[in-house]
């Protein structure tokens, strides 16, 4: 029996609910090699910044028990080089593309959005207001509702009214449904869940922290419990809000876990290392998963697990 | 143009400290060149280990009896690698293959001095041999902390011109580094161009002392990587490009063979202040 | 070379820094027919309340990648029983016992205290302010610094000045730094990092929350860099607080780790369950783990990760 | 009192849908009864799966030629059910032996009948033996999906007095379920004690049939178990004490075998409120 894939993420329609997670795709070249990138949901680029920025110093990268940390830094070329090369790219290739960005301040996330209005490739921004890879903890963002909300109303001020907007909440917080709740107060139409949690581990020999940024962030099937827990509790709090739900996804079932769970679309993100044809894999495979289980389309099985709850 | 491939477990050969696999499937071989490298899933589907583990192509061998085969040499000594070596003949293991940039061969047939340290001597008979087909002279040295360190010494012996062993213990060739007896190489071998895999601190001692005689230095760097194909900017490192901008490259791409002059080597595991996009003081 | 294992946590001297996880060794009587508790650093008892406790609804544990969910909720005797069975064949078996103790609210803290206070058998008190298992998340009060606080303040005016008193803390906070300061600024002489983490997982058939409190306490080692992390950052502030750190612990690598991280002593939880021996191997492990960085003593680890840096 | 041993898989045989495994090391037979279980740890150290897998004990045999053995029937249908079916012989295997309290043996020669579903004729051949040496009656009945989910019919035919088969498919022996065949046993072996093993609803359906008669009922639960010692308080029932008071019970270490009666069968999956510390309104 076939299935209906499409889903919808408020005004977005997407071909599948299978989207690249922010950071873990590029964007979408390289993996253009392993799938047709223009066969799934979309591809959500890597966080980009104003100008151009190095990242940290390695090492960036450590495994972990069923999952990774890393502290990449937000490397990137700048919003200038991104239209130009990526987002061209992107274009031409015709493949939904969803645009991460970030800041240091709300002012450059305003100024970010401002170069990228507008622009016919662009089916949406995701906010990054959640990397834990910043030096100062105060600048994460989303970690507290009112900065939270100041930097998506800036990013709403930049991009016009009603243009698709999600906010990417970092799970080290008290309580998520909070910080939802406020930065759809401020203007986001959805959002995405969750950024990897701040973790750290210490070099077995020199017994201090391996990472060049000394803590990273947690990602992996390991934190998918969190994730699904995050999805369900703001799925709760907002029952008809956008949520591109994310962490530990690498198989159909995962995927159907956080459909069920509230989510309207999801993203793939460390299943890309280890197999790079991850999204278009776990596509097919959840399409079997729902077929076996008697349903139509992804929409059926959409926040299923708050059903006479 | 790199393939995933479900190969099969052809041979697992203990040789020495290491392993020598090799890996039988369709395209494995293609489009290999020498200083390529191969990347390896670890463990089942539902393994703990999330990342892939990154090994230089030994050998390919297009179109054999089993369909196309590629050689890897595996040292042991981590989670992965260790399952990766405990592996029998026959399971099927998930390669990737080829990725990164191999290395740059010189148009004319000038004479060549490769070196390679520890397993950094897989990729080198391959090397050898294309260089030669080229009609380039090869001379080779390898180097490890003992014997049983050492690879593909009979290969080499067989197709260098001269051939050098140094051991930091004297169990095998000359007792020291590869970088002692580099120098008389240099002269004796007049060499033009000099390739070198191994461990980071004898890829920048190759690449200064071959720098102080205007040798060119190609050298295959050796950085953790979290994917492999230039998606997750794990694998960076400060290289000074043709602008003479420093920029944190992605080794698995732009790499993992860089000419060494444009290695930052002293600001290595930093992100050097005049590199593009360099935190502002307070980091980013 | 012989390893002096001997840690100091604040005033408690301990034959070794290895203790077991509060409710994953119940009061230690099973875990002594696998191994002479007397011989680890000691038990840290399954945290006991006021009165007999039936705890959650069936299932309570789900198993997640290189971790588990429970939602066990507290089952427990009650103190008076405790006392007369529990904590009698502890004394009898003369094992270092640290008694968990929880509550509803602040008073009952304190009610249990004032029960167990004096008694001869307890070297100290860990007051679990973090179980995520209660219905209310309100209830999690290690989720706020005043309620933590007060928590911490009744149980110390029960037990008397200076009387061993950790507090556990959970990591579900936006800054668990901040609930330490509080809950030390309380009267707490150290604090137990962490609790589990709060998670779900979805039943694959039913697509329902498969544990009958539908959330459940994430642990094992898929927690441990989130764990390491919060002990490095607790140990940088607060540098002369003791610690007890616990989070994944399944080898003596990752004991080691621990006290480098910060940790004065350590707790093994979810290892006993698939070794019950766990605490006695660790304790092995981490001696010649020790042993073979060339250091002679416990002392010589703990916090070493933060030398120079 | 349990002991851990680091066993030798001796043999690893697939019966139907079901794998018998033959575990081979010391002291693993010492004082098992029938109704005790086994609890397996799965991987190796790194392993993913943090909590061990529980089964039936289906034979124990003192010193034989390879020191003592126990044997296991598993049925693979998970992650670690799968990994343990498809270890092959030689691994070793870390099994903690003997847990749980077993069956409760009658005093007197009395006739007994066994019931037992899928996999839960695992123990019963086992049991049986025990009660004949005793003197009991033995009639037996097994219960499963399809006949391929049958295990040890043979065994039971040769011990058992009156033995009957069940299967839903009909695709051996009578089609349907154990409750359709067990009151006809009930009356014609004159039954004192019923013994059963296999899934909850068949135990309730069991334990109703005996009580019915006053029939003495012994049921072995299956509870989802994450130590399998009595640390966790996972695999928790609502059963009623000799006190009359409903408890949440470890079935780890007070069960898996119970009194049929004494089962809140229609309390199973909540905590009755008349539980001993039963959540106040608003719960726990
Ligand atoms: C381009 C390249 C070529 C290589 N060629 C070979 C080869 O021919 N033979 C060989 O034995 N090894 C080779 N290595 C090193 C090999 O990849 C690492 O030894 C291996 O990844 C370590 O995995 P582990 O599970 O044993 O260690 P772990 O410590 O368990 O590895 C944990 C993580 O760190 C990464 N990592 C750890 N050490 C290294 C390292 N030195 N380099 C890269 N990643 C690392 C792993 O990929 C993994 O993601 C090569 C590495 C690179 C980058
Ligand atoms: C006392 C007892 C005796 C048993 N005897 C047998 C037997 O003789 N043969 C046999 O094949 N099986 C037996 N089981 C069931 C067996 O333990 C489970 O099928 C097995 O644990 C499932 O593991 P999995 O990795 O396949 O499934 P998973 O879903 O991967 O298991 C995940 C977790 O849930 C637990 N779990 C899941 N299902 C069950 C279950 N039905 N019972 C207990 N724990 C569960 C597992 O222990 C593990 O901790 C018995 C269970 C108990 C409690
Ligand atoms: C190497 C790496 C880089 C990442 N970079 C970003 C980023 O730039 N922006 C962002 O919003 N999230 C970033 N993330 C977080 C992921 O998008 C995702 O939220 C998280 O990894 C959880 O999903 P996963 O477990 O499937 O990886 C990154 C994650 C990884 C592993
Ligand atoms: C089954 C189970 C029950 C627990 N019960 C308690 C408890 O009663 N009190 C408490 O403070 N922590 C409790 N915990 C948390 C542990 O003490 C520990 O903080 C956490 O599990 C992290 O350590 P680990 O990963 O080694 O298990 C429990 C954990 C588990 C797995
Ligand atoms: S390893 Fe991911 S970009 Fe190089
Ligand atoms: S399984 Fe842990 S108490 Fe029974």
């Amino acid at each position: 029996m076939a299935v209906d894939l499409h889903s919808k993420l408020g005004s977005i329609s997407l071909k599948s609910p299978i989207l690249t997670a922010s950071g873990t795709a590029a964007s979408g070249k390289e993996l253009d090699q392993f799938f047709d990138i223009t066969q799934i949901g979309g591809i959500v680029t890597k966080s980009i910044m104003l100008n151009p920025r190095s990242g940290r110093a390695t090492p960036r990268m450590v495994e972990t028990p069923s999952g990774m940390l890393n502290s990449i830094g937000l490397q990137g070329p700048g919003v200038d080089q991104f239209i130009e090369n990526d987002l061209r790219w992107l274009a031409e290739r015709g493949a939904t593309t969803i645009v991460s960005i970030a800041g240091n301040d709300a002012r450059e996330f305003w100024q970010v959005a401002q170069k990228l209005r507008g622009h016919p490739a662009i089916a949406g921004f995701e906010v990054n207001i959640s990397c834990p890879n910043v030096a100062n903890r105060g600048l994460v963002f989303a970690c507290h509702p009112a900065s939270a909300a100041e930097v998506v109303a800036e990013v709403r001020s930049a991009v016009g009214a009603d243009f698709p907007l999600f906010a990417k909440l970092s799970p080290d917080v008290t309580s998520i449904s909070e910080i939802a709740y406020s930065v759809v107060d401020a203007g986001a139409n959805g959002v995405s869940l969750i950024n990897t949690l701040l973790g750290m581990a210490l070099d077995h020999r020199t017994l201090k922290p391996i990472l060049g940024g000394r803590t990273g962030g947690l990602s992996g099937p390991a934190i998918r419990p969190v994730a699904i827990r995050a999805v369900y509790q703001v799925r709760a709090a907002l029952p008809d809000v956008p949520i591109i739900g994310m962490g530990g996804i690498r198989s159909g079932i995962d995927a159907l876990e956080f459909l069920a769970a509230g989510a309207n679309a999801i993203s793939v993100g460390t299943a890309i290392f280890s197999d790079p044809s991850a999204p278009m894999r776990i596509q097919r495979e959840l399409e079997s998963e729902i077929a076996a289980r008697n349903f139509r389309s992804v929409a059926e099985v959409v926040s299923i697990a708050h059903l006479g709850v | 143009m790199p393939n995933q491939v479900k190969a099969r477990l052809q041979s697992n050969r203990k040789v020495g400290e290491y392993h020598h696999l090799v890996l039988a499937g369709e395209k494995i071989a293609d489009g290999v060149k020498p200083g390529h490298f191969v990347s390896i899933a670890i463990g089942d589907t539902n393994s703990p280990m999330v990342t892939r583990r990154a090994f230089s192509i030994h050998r390919a061998t297009p179109m054999t009896a089993h369909g196309s085969t590629l050689e890897i040499v595996v040292h042991p000594h981590g989670t992965g690698t260790d399952w990766l070596a405990a592996q029998e003949v026959g399971t099927t293991i998930d390669v990737i293959s080829p990725l990164g940039k191999p290395f740059a061969l010189p148009k004319n047939p000038v004479s060549c001095l490769l070196v390679a340290g520890g397993y950094g001597s897989a990729p080198m008979t391959f090397l050898a041999e294309e260089l030669t087909a080229r009609g380039c002279q090869v001379d080779m040295v390898f180097g490890a902390g003992t014997e049983s360190k050492l690879f593909d010494v009979l290969a080499a012996k067989r197709i260098a011109r001269f051939f050098e062993v140094t051991t930091d213990d004297g169990s095998s060739g000359v007792k020291g580094r590869v970088s002692d007896v580099i120098p008389n190489m240099f002269l004796n071998g007049h060499t033009a161009v000099v390739y070198a895999c191994g461990p980071m601190p004898m890829l920048e001692s190759v690449a200064a002392l071959a720098k102080q005689r205007n040798i060119v230095s190609q050298v295959a760097v050796e950085e953790s990587m979290a994917c492999g194909i230039g998606v997750c900017m794990t694998c960076v490192l400060p290289i000074v490009g043709d602008d003479g901008i420093t920029r944190m490259t992605r080794s698995c791409v732009d790499g993992p063979v860089f000419r060494g002059d444009r290695v930052r080597w002293d600001d290595l595991g930093t992100v050097p202040d005049d590199c593009l996009g360099a935190p502002k003081v307070g980091g980013h």
